[in-house]
């Protein structure tokens, strides 16, 4: 079985979905033709025709609106937004509209569609390229919204938003797409969407994290290994639904947590992860919540990028510094 | 300096304001009786509008937009399009709304406040109005999109108002039907106003209708007044998309007689002299000049057509009215097909908190 | 001095600063002719002409765009969009563009502008009329939020957004528009964005709030005080920049801190509060942090929304419960 | 059926492909010496382009969007405009920008990830380029209403390119520019495609042009490729805005020769023919091929010329490649005037790690 970068499990599994559900539309800017501009629809079109796999105008609202249209009619939208600064113009069909349709109709009609976006930084592309809007998503009920983190976790949770009878919103990391390779058996298996994974254990500390920081928080989990410290990671994949079991599990045994973000940390996803621990798991802690995020600046370009997101220094100086709570 | 590319707005009226025949009938209207049911539709239309004003004004019903004056569009349209169409209107539509088979029970529990109101048990596949001012036509082009791919013989329409079309959603929607040679149309119900903003606010464009020349397809103006000539127009429009002939984008052209809503008063900002003339305009007169000229329509037919209405009407306002809210648990019940558990969580709070008021 | 209403307050700013400052201009939809479906604009185009008070089409993405472009050229746009359920599509040019100007020119141009929307719900108002954005907003660097709760502050904070040399969106809440009256002079003094206010003293416990729940929020305080209960009461009034010195200091004393809003719980703004207390307030939490908000689901319609937004009730109980921690 | 409105769309050229002249020559160019500015600026253009591809092979500058082939509508446009008036550029928009004033030492910055390229020291008020597409003419038509409300004789010029027109932030705002009769001028650059889409995938409309019907006001295509009818097209136009004789809407029909940008393989989606004939028809040559017919132009001076802009781009590239970068609390000092306690805690905290990496 050949192994497979990030970016090619999100083709075999839009390919796979496509061959086992002829609802399944593709469309978006640029995703026939030439496949995506990070080959993420590579070959569909030939495979599944230009009536299956769209190229749209440059409009993101449309985009959007019509995916909305499409999936009221029963079929399986799969829309793209080539990068995630470009989202805004679609969000007011996003929260307006697709996360409201089944509560307006009572279930009448409903909107199983998935929009693709890929975002994050540090592949010094230009102003834009780089955003991780997940917060605002996650804040919206009737949205799903998934971030995977490796291979498997794209295939296996973007088969999942497909047959989600729901929208879901799929946040990919471009710098992921081709930094991460693994074995993803195309056997059409979903991974749950709604559940955060435990991607290592640990007794000493929780790190807390998703989407493009994963490497990074696993790295430093590793380095931490190396003195001693043992730290549970947990990768949450879906922040919504949000899956708060294992997180709080892991800091009843560890009492210390650190939360691991790329966007801005001023109502930021992690302020709802650490939201929930000063709630439900306020006994449990033994140090203050730290948030280790992108800053609360505009995410800027090439050459200062690297000094926004979060690195592995500025996460194990967090952690250690959580060390020293008796 | 060559000219590329010409480009014209037509304009249609059949029946005349006085109710004389300006134009060409169309063959449904060669006979008066095929007029018939276009004008019940009218009276009907206009029957369940003035009961939702008076309900509002006795607290019964939440804020209301009516559509005194504008009943010949929602009759037209309604007539145009076959059960299997999808209407994608926006909340003045109501004309065409119970023309689709909507029930004035619906359309009274969706304005009094109450999400089952969208539950429309006649045409299941139309959308829920759009408060949202011009941010649904794209859900209309992708309905359209639908049949497209899946090569049904359906058409997707949407109405939205003169002040919808200045929303950058509007067109990117024709823009994308345009391109896609999508069978929608999209009928702008041009009433002149919006809120208080008097048309030439919205646009620069001398019609509303030469915005499909930006999206490559065409766009024609119709007396909205005249239900002869909406209904004639949207047909042909219709059966066109239905042909995979593309789009089109039908300007009707209007008056809001009342005020924006139940909440607006339009005295503030319009005066009452430019509504006494279009007061003269307005559609049922004239079909019913039109009908009573040709010998089609008597007293007792008036009669019993106002009785009937106000019948099926009264029918509707008191099953709305004894018809208990939904419990609090309501709110969760359709959020997704199956409840996450924070949601869960949050739904049995709720329950509990409303055992704990009881 | 007479009295006045929250939206007579909003009024007399604009009118105050207008004839302060002639660069001031007010555009959106309806605030000309009819002055503002809630009168916030009355007797403007009258006083300063229709070149300073202009009705615009529907079209919320150029009404926030064309504010970030005379701010640009040196004027002092006062950009309203009618309901905050119509923001979405004017998100992009408040995200991308209004916040980042400033930033991606090195300071040549600004984008001094102000963004008014009425919000918030209780008031029978049709779908997308009562939305309660402001976590979204306050997640985006560069943009400041203002949410005020009373006709001076009304008046203060608008003068201040209109005043402040960067982009501020302002959150008015149309269920207090009519429902306060207070004295309001006339006299052009600002109040400071930024700023929470301490509207109540107390040692039992930190109720935190803003906008559209003070009213209740404070009444809570006064129901809990006739058990002896003495609740202090912090209006955030200013969400970004987040004024936490005085909820730190509140919750130092009391230990038990419930925070209130509108909006739907997850990721929305009290996640950030209870974030900074869970980092920078731990050691004085003696309960959990509690958040008595919006359910995560979609606002209802009138008939059920009396059961969306917290009530004094749901208020009352949470206080009393975080008071049987020891 | 009468018709209402009737439009059309004129279409310029002046010097065809071969270099003769192929309609009525503008006053500034009747003596050939009046247009060798403009051939000036397309060379100058040109040879920052190679030069920034260049870089970006050597890894010495990021993704750049060449504007290969496009150089006659940035010339034009810049020449058309007055110092005072304002830009409100697209990405690709660099010969445009160039004329302007924006150095090339700037756009090296800027595209090389410093934000200080965007601090141009020459024309003050002309806009950042807009990575969004088409959400950057409503800030033009903001401009244009500062300029329309103080009564200045200034006008704002937004350029954007094909596929930026299906966007509906463009469409508002030219549709508020048609209702407000701002003193606007908007040119989309149609180089044929967007990214992989060719032009016929953005919209069914015959013409770009043919948008500003939508908006009321005058659209027109010129020959994008022929810089003296650029130039004398956008000169009218702007000349309008600035009497107060309202928008115009301009689409300027020229070619992408090269990539979408250095990230970009466009053998992926496009024949190679296609890229042939296109050059067939650049706008380099025809120039000087008129230049040199009409006399105007020699060896020694098309030597000269290269000479001058490759030594300026050399320095340019030179001071680029020599400018450290920004420390990292220059990503706090200009978020907001003042900053805010939340920031300058940040701030603080960033420049200490920042020591503690040294
Ligand atoms: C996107 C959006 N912006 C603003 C509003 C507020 N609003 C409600 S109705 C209306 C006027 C709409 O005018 P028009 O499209 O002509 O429809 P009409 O009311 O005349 O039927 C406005 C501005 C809204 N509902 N949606
Ligand atoms: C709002 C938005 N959507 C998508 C993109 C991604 N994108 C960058 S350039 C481009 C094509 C633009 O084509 P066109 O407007 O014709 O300009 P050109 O590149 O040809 O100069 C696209 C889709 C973007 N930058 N902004
Ligand atoms: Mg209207
Ligand atoms: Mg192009």
């Amino acid at each position: 079985m050949p192994e497979v970068t990030f970016v090619q499990a999100v083709n075999q599994a839009l390919m796979y979905e496509m061959g086992a559900d002829e609802r399944v539309v593709v469309l978006g800017e640029d995703v026939a033709a030439t496949g995506g501009v990070f080959r993420a629809t590579e070959g569909l079109v030939e495979r599944y025709g230009a009536d299956r796999v769209i190229d749209t105008p440059i409009s993101e609202t449309a985009i959007a609106g019509m995916g909305i249209g499409l999936a009221a009619e029963g079929m399986r939208p799969v829309v793209e937004i080539q990068f995630t600064g470009f989202i805004y113009p679609a969000l007011d069909q996003l929260l307006n509209h697709a996360s409201r349709l089944r509560n307006r109709t009572r279930g009448r009609l409903t909107c199983p569609m998935v929009l693709r976006a890929a975002g994050g930084g540090l592949i010094k592309s230009p102003e834009h390229h780089s955003d991780t809007p997940e917060s605002l998503l996650a804040h919206v009920p009737g949205l799903k919204v998934v971030i995977p983190s490796t291979p498997a976790q794209a295939y296996g949770l973007l088969l999942a938003a497909i047959r989600d009878p729901d929208p879901v919103v799929v946040l990919e990391t471009s710098r992921l797409y081709r930094a991460l390779r693994e074995d993803v058996p195309d056997d059409g298996v979903a991974l749950p969407i709604g559940m955060s994974f435990v991607r290592r254990e640990g007794t000493d500390l929780t790190l807390v994290t998703w989407g493009g920081m994963v490497p990074d928080v696993l790295a430093v989990a590793d380095e931490l290994a190396v003195d001693g410290i043992e730290a549970a990671v947990i990768d949450v994949a879906s922040i919504s639904p949000l899956d708060m079991g294992p997180i709080l599990e892991s800091v009843a045994r560890t009492g210390r947590c650190v939360i691991v973000h790329e966007a801005a940390r001023q109502a930021g996803f992690g302020a709802e992860i650490a939201a929930r621990l000063a709630d439900e798991g306020l006994t449990s802690l033994a140090a203050p919540v730290t948030r280790i995020t992108g800053y609360d600046a505009i995410y800027p370009l090439a050459r200062l990028e690297g000094r926004y997101v979060p690195d592995r220094r500025r996460i194990t100086a967090a952690a250690r510094k959580l060390l020293e709570y008796a | 300096m060559a000219t590329v590319a010409p480009f014209d707005i037509p304009y249609t009226r059949i029946i005349a304001p006085d109710g004389s025949v300006d134009g060409d009938l169309p063959d449904f209207a060669r006979d008066p009786a095929g007029v018939i049911p276009l004008y019940r539709a009218m009276v009907r239309t206009r029957t369940f509008d003035a009961r939702a004003i008076a309900l509002h004004r006795t607290g019964r019903l939440g804020t209301y937009p009516s559509g005194l004056g504008q009943e010949a569009v929602g009759a037209g349209i309604a007539q145009a399009m076959q059960a299997e169409d999808v209407l994608v209107p926006a909340y003045r539509d109501t004309g065409a709304q119970l023309g689709r088979g909507v029930t004035p029970f619906e359309l009274l529990m969706y304005w009094g406040g109450d999400e089952r109101g969208s539950d429309y048990s006649g045409p299941r596949r139309d959308f829920p109005v759009s408060i949202t001012v011009g941010e649904h036509p794209p859900h209309a082009a992708g309905v359209a999109l639908a049949m497209q791919i899946r090569r049904e013989p359906r058409v997707a329409v949407c109405t939205l108002g003169d002040g919808a079309t200045s929303k950058g959603a509007f067109y990117e929607a024709i823009n994308v039907a345009g391109s896609m040679w999508l069978p929608l149309v999209v009928v702008i119900v041009n009433n002149q106003w919006a809120i208080s903003a008097p048309r030439a606010i919205q646009s620069g464009a001398q019609t509303l209708a030469q915005k499909s020349v930006a999206a490559g397809f065409p766009g024609e103006q119709v007396d909205g007044n005249d239900v002869v000539a909406v209904a004639d127009v949207c047909t042909r429009a219709v059966e066109r998309a239905r042909a995979g002939e593309g789009p089109t984008l039908i300007e009707a052209i209007t008056y809001r007689l009342g005020d924006h809503t139940t909440v607006d008063d339009a005295r503030r900002y319009r005066e009452d002299a430019e509504v006494s003339r279009a007061w003269a305009n307005e559609p049922i007169g004239r079909i019913r000049a039109y009908l009573v000229a040709a010998g089609a329509w008597t007293k007792e037919d008036e009669e019993g057509l106002l009785a009937e209405c106000a019948a099926e009407i009264d029918r509707a306002a008191e099953e709305y009215l004894a018809t208990p809210g939904m419990p609090v648990e309501a709110m969760f019940d359709h959020l997704y097909e199956e409840r996450p558990p924070n949601v869960e969580a949050q739904r049995r709070q709720a329950m509990r908190e409303s055992v704990a008021d009881a």
